[in-house]
């Protein structure tokens, strides 16, 4: 019987002492590379740079319609009403749609139900731009008439947007029904607190205990958004036979294929999705938002509904990150030993259930080795957007606050802040804050490569500070499904369900080629519609090329075994005397003295004689992708009369595990750190009081531009992972989660303020030395 | 109701007839079938709609279709000639200087105009003068390497 | 028998314990005993739960075996930008 | 919408003087457009005044300049007589937008959309720059400072539009300078701004000045105050003192999306000073 099977343990924790750590089945197979490591052209370059690529809104279908959405004015209220017969009357209006047209078909599953209602609103908008009801007519001046024609009837609630404010008692509630999950016993009261979560080992209050010197501190980010240049984007068709196409800009087709089929009540099968090339994601294009709606116009008006959102829309009813608030504990011993490490998370989620504030209290804390360790993260509703994925998400904001203290520890007792962090640095065998022990990694090769790097020893100029600080990030990998067809000619075709965001064809069919033995020209790497592949998740958590390049040597290989198995056939002898080696087949053994090695070409060419076409498929869950670590350091420039900062150097140092496209790898590291940088001093959204964004465009929500940023200079560590066949770790995304407390600690160090609260705006940087200033 | 417009882009005669609110943007991409030129705001904040009318690097997005009667358009589209790409374009796919890619081609066009006005940019010229582009993707840092070194080639 | 440590969101399900003990030989087998036991972890196992083996990380795969005397720590099944 | 590209000044008034609901002149479009991307206005007549020959050129007289008003601000950038006579105004004009946006905006379209924080603006004041108006009944001229009433409205009768920008010549040792707050290198509004021009009497002392601040009230303004504290000083730190303390003392912002009250008063007067310090460089003065 499973009660008998099963002890519970009260509060009782596992060592942090950990045996060295258990490798599993490695699969790492290869560290001497012919093709992986070089920097060729990306196969798909060309049409990029001529403007013939296929982005979102580049896609037409016959008679299409266009569809726009209206969406709420207020951050919170009561639709009483909804009145869309003048506007269904006006001419060249096809369809008009509310909630009513969206009916429930997600049997139960409360996500799935969140993400329909934040699709559409259910009798309540619950964020300033929260949709409420979509037309769909011959052409934009069309449709935008008819939007003006759709009546709300709207109740205004009283509304909270602010992190703090929303979890004090009495603060207008989100959700009337929500109770705190994680909570024993069980509230009896709803509040806006989602969830309460904790990780962590040992004895916190008796490791502090130990401390010689303990810096607490408290910490605010403000929202962020992905800020992708490409606004969302989608053209729609349903047909009345159920069957349904939708081409997408994407990060997940596939996931947003079931998603889609789901709340619209369709068979999988029945609805074909195609991504189109994406332009930026960041995490903000693995959620739907407008395709469902799209889809629903279609279905209504029996005709192909292109949806594009403005960028105004994009900002305000997408998914941005969250807004936080953090507090965080560290005490040491005056020999630099970290004796305990504390802290609270509240992350916002939007009016949704989240998991933004766990990621939080998981990577808090990850780069260490700490005996006494504790997080404990809340999940926060707001009205404000549902909150989505953005690179490493929840990491930078939680390595902000960690990574601060961290440097005011090390100065505290009158340690160098790289010397503080090799002394703490976690490492193979480790048990990690958020719970497993850790493989081999790369934070302390991170830090000596810091500590060595000729940027440290610079001089700096007039106003000037540096800092540093590190990341971390999971990675993951998950499902994946790759084929690899061999054509008539020994070209070969790989083909991939994970959207190329970044480069990622080219790294693929490096590893391909690389498998095959063939150059990297002859390797064809395309992405599949959702009718050509078996699923695959999104291209997240800096899975494409981990995963898919995985699947693809996998598929390789089994590509390998039937070309040996044809050239034994050619040859009229046991596939068992034929090897592969250098993209050719080989006899072994002198008996077959004079046989001459078989290349792919010369198997291809005899298919059709020796069983058909030639093939190698994949279809994996590929677990294990290996954490990723980094430190950055950065040079800013303040000027003390206005409190506007400068980053004048900037360097970025990052394990791989292997670079399959070192070009590109850089670029994911140059990527990640300019998106920190712009969240570290410029970035934020601004509500108003009446709950509203006010800043809905690039012009007041600034990115940095080319002129705010040096060259940003990259060094690539190679630690293997041992759980992928190359030793290929992620590389996306950790490259944002150092950029907020590195530059903090920079302006600290230069002018011994510290900033707590990200952005480190202008007046807020000026407001803090002032404040120094006067004592 | 629509008027007629007569205009000249990437060296062909083009008529087109268009609502006289319509942007430049609308009308390349919606009735021209030339999408290389990308709607990222639709306020003149990100330059990912880069064209030049007449000789100038403008966002087309801040133009009217009605505008362009009587005008010289160059668009992406008309960079390379026939197979032969642009020094610009070589250089950006050498450098990796794109990620997704939906900046691109305003860049390029805006990376053009300032080769054209100052053939040897410094490194900040290069910067002040791509910044009416964003990019989300590359931290700019290839694509100012990519520019550097067009501008070499380009310079003989 | 394997030892089974639990994050913090799934500890007030199993009493307040941050570890139990379940008899199970594969991920699947583990999920279906603690679903039994404490009724209170569906929920999360239904939203994704990730499974870490001696410090690799297993997201989705069910029939993965779990080493005698291996160290499993559960982990919310996390998302990615 | 009905859109019009006349040949002649004469023509544009007439079309703007007859027009039946909303009607707007077109030059650049870098503001009219954005608005009506944004829905906030819906003209019913726009009269593009880039076809009118004069009003595309920059004319140097006995005078000063005059900057037509169809005149790009690129344009105005790649006058090098205008640039050695005025570089303050130049670079304000310079600082509008992109280059792109540079290519089509205009330092009249800027100052008729009148924001607060309209970068040429403070630069034109005080420079001391006339808006030459053409109308129904005829021409006249006003000071730039007087077109602005308040964010967003300006002092233009029905059927009139600005024809040109008039620059006084410069005479003896005078020097110009802009300077703005921005969060970033480019590409935002002016958070805060101020132009000087000055000019300089024997031995390098202030014996003329003007001095304009951006974003700080509802329109652009004049301040008096502060060219008091620096004529007939040689720019010493106490001059730079009460230029800085009169700067702030003439603020009177708002707290918005872009910036504090407390921020803007204290950086108005930081970047007087420095464009003072500016200007009188370029005047001549050591």
């Amino acid at each position: 019987m499973a009660s008998e099977s099963t002890t519970a343990h009260p509060f009782e924790d596992a060592p942090n002492h950990v045996t060295p750590t258990v490798i599993h089945d490695p699969i790492l197979t290869k560290t001497d590379f012919k093709r992986v490591g070089t920097r060729p052209l990306r196969p798909d370059g060309l049409d990029k740079v001529t403007g013939r690529a296929r982005y979102g809104a580049d896609f037409n279908m016959p008679g299409q319609l266009v569809g726009l959405v209206l969406r709420s004015p207020h951050a919170h209220a009561k639709i009483k009403k909804i009145d869309t017969s003048k506007a269904e009357k006006l001419a060249g209006v096809k369809a008009v749609i509310t909630f009513a047209d969206m009916p429930d078909h997600t049997g139960g599953d409360q996500s799935m139900y969140d993400i329909l209602e934040n699709c559409m609103a259910r009798g309540v908008a619950k964020y300033d731009g929260h949709a409420v009801a979509a037309v769909a007519a011959v052409d934009a001046a069309t449709a935008r008439a008819a939007l003006k024609l759709i009546k709300v009837d709207y109740e205004v609630l009283k509304h909270v947007t602010d992190v703090d404010e929303a979890v004090k008692p009495g603060a207008p509630l989100v959700n009337p029904k929500n109770i705190t999950e994680g909570v024993e016993p069980k509230p009896t009261k709803p509040s806006n607190i989602a969830k309460r979560t904790e990780f962590g080992h040992g004895d916190v209050d008796a490791g502090f205990k130990e401390a010689d010197v303990i810096v607490t501190r408290s910490f605010r980010t403000e929202q962020t958004h992905q800020g992708y240049i490409e606004p969302h984007a989608c053209v729609a068709s349903v047909s009345p036979d159920g069957t349904g196409e939708l081409w997408v800009c994407t990060q997940g087709h596939f996931v947003y294929r079931n998603h889609c089929a789901m709340l619209l009540g369709m068979d999988v099968s029945k609805l074909r999705v195609t991504s189109s090339e994406i332009g930026g994601g960041f995490g903000g294009k693995t959620h739907v938002w407008a395709e469902p709606v799209a889809l629903a116009l279609s279905r209504k008006a029996n005709r192909p509904v292109k949806l594009t959102m403005t960028r105004d829309e994009v900002f305000r009813a997408s998914g941005p990150t969250s807004a936080t608030s953090i507090d965080v504990k560290i005490g040491a011993k005056k020999d630099g030993t970290i004796v305990a490490a504390d802290a609270t998370l509240r992350f916002t989620c939007g009016p949704y259930y989240g998991m933004w504030a766990e990621l939080g209290a998981m990577t808090a804390f990850a780069c260490y080795d700490l005996k006494n360790v504790r997080t404990v993260g809340y999940e926060v509703l707001v009205n404000r957007p549902k909150t989505a994925a953005y690179r490493a998400p929840s990491a930078p904001m939680a390595a902000f606050a960690v990574e601060s203290v961290m440097d005011e520890l090390a100065h505290k007792i009158g340690m160098n802040e790289v010397d503080f962090r090799i002394k703490n640095a976690a490492k193979q065998g480790t048990r990690a804050s958020y719970g497993p022990v850790y493989g081999p990694i790369g934070i302390g090769a991170t830090l000596e490569a810091a500590k060595k790097h000729p940027h440290m020893k610079a001089p700096l100029g007039k106003n000037q500070g540096r800092g540093m600080a590190c990341g971390f990030w999971f990675n993951f990998g998950g499902q994946t499904c790759t084929d690899i067809n061999i054509g008539p000619d020994g070209s070969v075709t790989l083909t991939v369900g994970t959207v190329d965001v970044g480069g990622s064809r080219a790294s693929l069919a490096l590893c391909v080629a690389e498998e095959l033995g063939v150059p990297y020209e002859q390797v064809k790497c395309l992405v599949a519609d959702t009718g050509t592949l078996g699923h695959n998740d999104m291209t997240d958590g800096s899975r494409g090329t981990f995963s898919s390049s995985m699947a693809g040597i996998f598929a390789a290989r089994n590509a390998v075994t039937v070309l040996r198995e044809r050239a034994a056939k050619m040859w009229e002898i046991p596939v068992d005397d034929v090897k592969w080696e250098d993209g050719h087949a080989k006899a072994v053994g002198s008996k077959y003295g004079n046989l001459a090695p078989l290349s792919i070409k010369e198997i291809a060419a005899a298919a059709g004689n020796t069983g058909g076409p030639i093939a190698g498929h994949s279809e994996i869950v590929a677990d294990g992708a290996g954490v990723s670590f980094a430190t950055h350091i950065a040079d800013v420039e303040v000027d003390p009369e206005t409190g506007r900062s400068k980053i004048v150097r900037y360097t970025v140092i990052q394990d791989a595990g292997k670079a399959v496209h070192p070009t590109y790898v850089e670029g994911q590291y140059q990527g990640g750190a300019a998106q920190g940088i712009g969240w570290a001093l410029n970035e934020e959204y601004i509500y108003g009081k009446d709950g509203r964004l006010q800043n809905p465009g690039f012009l007041d929500y600034r990115i940095p531009v080319c002129s705010d940023l040096p060259m940003i200079d990259t060094q690539i560590l190679e630690i293997p992972n041992p759980n992928h066949p190359y030793g290929v770790r992620g590389v996306g995304e950790t490259s944002i989660v150092p950029p907020l407390a590195a530059i903090a600690n920079a302006m600290s160090n230069a002018f011994g303020v510290r900033m707590t609260h990200v952005p480190m705006s202008p007046p807020r940087v000026l407001k803090a030395l002032e404040a120094a200033k006067n004592g | 109701m629509a008027v007629l417009v007569s205009t000249t882009i990437n060296g062909d005669n083009v008529e087109f007839a268009c609502e006289p609110n319509e942007s430049l943007l609308d009308v390349l991409r919606n009735r021209l079938g030339l999408s290389g030129a990308k709607e990222g705001c639709g306020t003149g904040d990100c330059g990912a709609c880069s064209v030049q009318v007449d000789g100038r690097v403008v966002c087309s997005c801040l133009v009217l279709g009605v505008e362009a009667e009587g005008r010289e358009i160059e668009t992406v589209e008309g960079l390379a000639h026939g197979t032969e790409l642009h020094p610009l374009q070589t250089k950006f796919l050498e450098h990796a200087a794109l990620q997704c890619g939906v900046c691109t081609p305003g860049f390029l066009m805006a990376a053009k105009a300032l080769l054209e006005k100052n053939p040897d940019p410094t490194e900040e010229e290069i910067r002040f003068g791509l910044a009416g582009n964003l990019c989300r993707c590359t931290g700019y840092d290839k694509i100012v390497r990519a520019v550097q070194d067009a501008a070499k080639v380009m310079r003989g | 028998m394997a030892e089974i440590h639990l994050w913090g969101a799934l500890r007030p399900a199993a009493g307040g314990a941050s570890v139990v003990s379940v008899d199970a030989k594969t991920i699947r087998e583990l999920f279906r005993k603690l679903e039994d036991t404490y009724p209170g972890m569906a929920p999360h196992i239904a939203r994704g739960v990730a499974v870490s083996i001696d410090g690799r990380i297993y997201r989705d795969d069910w029939g993965k075996e779990l080493p005698e005397g291996s160290e499993i720590y559960l982990l919310p099944r996390i998302q990615g930008g | 919408m009905q859109y019009e590209a006349p040949e002649t000044t004469k023509a544009a008034v007439g079309l703007l003087a007859k027009a039946k609901g909303s009607a707007y002149v077109l030059a650049g479009g870098s503001d009219l457009l954005v608005r009506m991307k944004g829905g906030f206005v819906e003209p019913d007549l726009v009269v593009d005044i880039k076809r009118i020959k004069p009003m595309r050129e920059i004319k140097k007289t006995a005078s000063g300049f005059t900057i037509g008003a169809a005149v790009s601000c690129a344009e105005m950038n790649e006058n090098k007589a205008l640039i050695k006579a005025w570089p303050g105004v130049v670079e304000a004009a310079g600082l509008i937008g992109s280059k792109q946006v540079q290519s089509r905006c205009t330092v009249t379209g800027n100052l008729c959309n009148s924001s607060p924080a309209a970068d040429s603006v403070p630069a034109l004041v005080a420079a001391g720059a006339k808006a030459v108006i053409q109308g129904p009944r005829g021409k006249r001229k006003v000071a730039v400072e007087d077109i602005p009433v308040g964010p967003g409205r300006n002092s233009l009768k029905k059927g009139e539009l600005i024809e040109a920008i008039e620059l006084p010549a410069r005479k003896g040792k005078s020097g110009d300078a802009y300077l703005r707050f921005i969060p970033r290198t480019e590409m935002d509004i002016a958070v805060v701004s101020a132009g000087v021009s000055l000019t300089l009497g024997d031995k390098g002392v202030i014996k003329d000045a003007r001095v304009a601040l951006g974003a700080v009230a509802p329109t652009v303004r004049l301040v008096k105050e502060a060219a008091k504290a620096i004529i007939g000083t040689k720019l010493d730190e106490a001059a730079l003192e009460k230029l800085g303390k009169a700067a702030s003392a003439a603020c009177s912002p708002i707290d918005d999306k872009r910036g504090t009250i407390e921020f803007r008063t204290k950086v108005a007067a930081v970047l007087a000073k420095r464009a003072a310090q500016i200007a009188y460089k370029r005047a001549g003065g050591k």
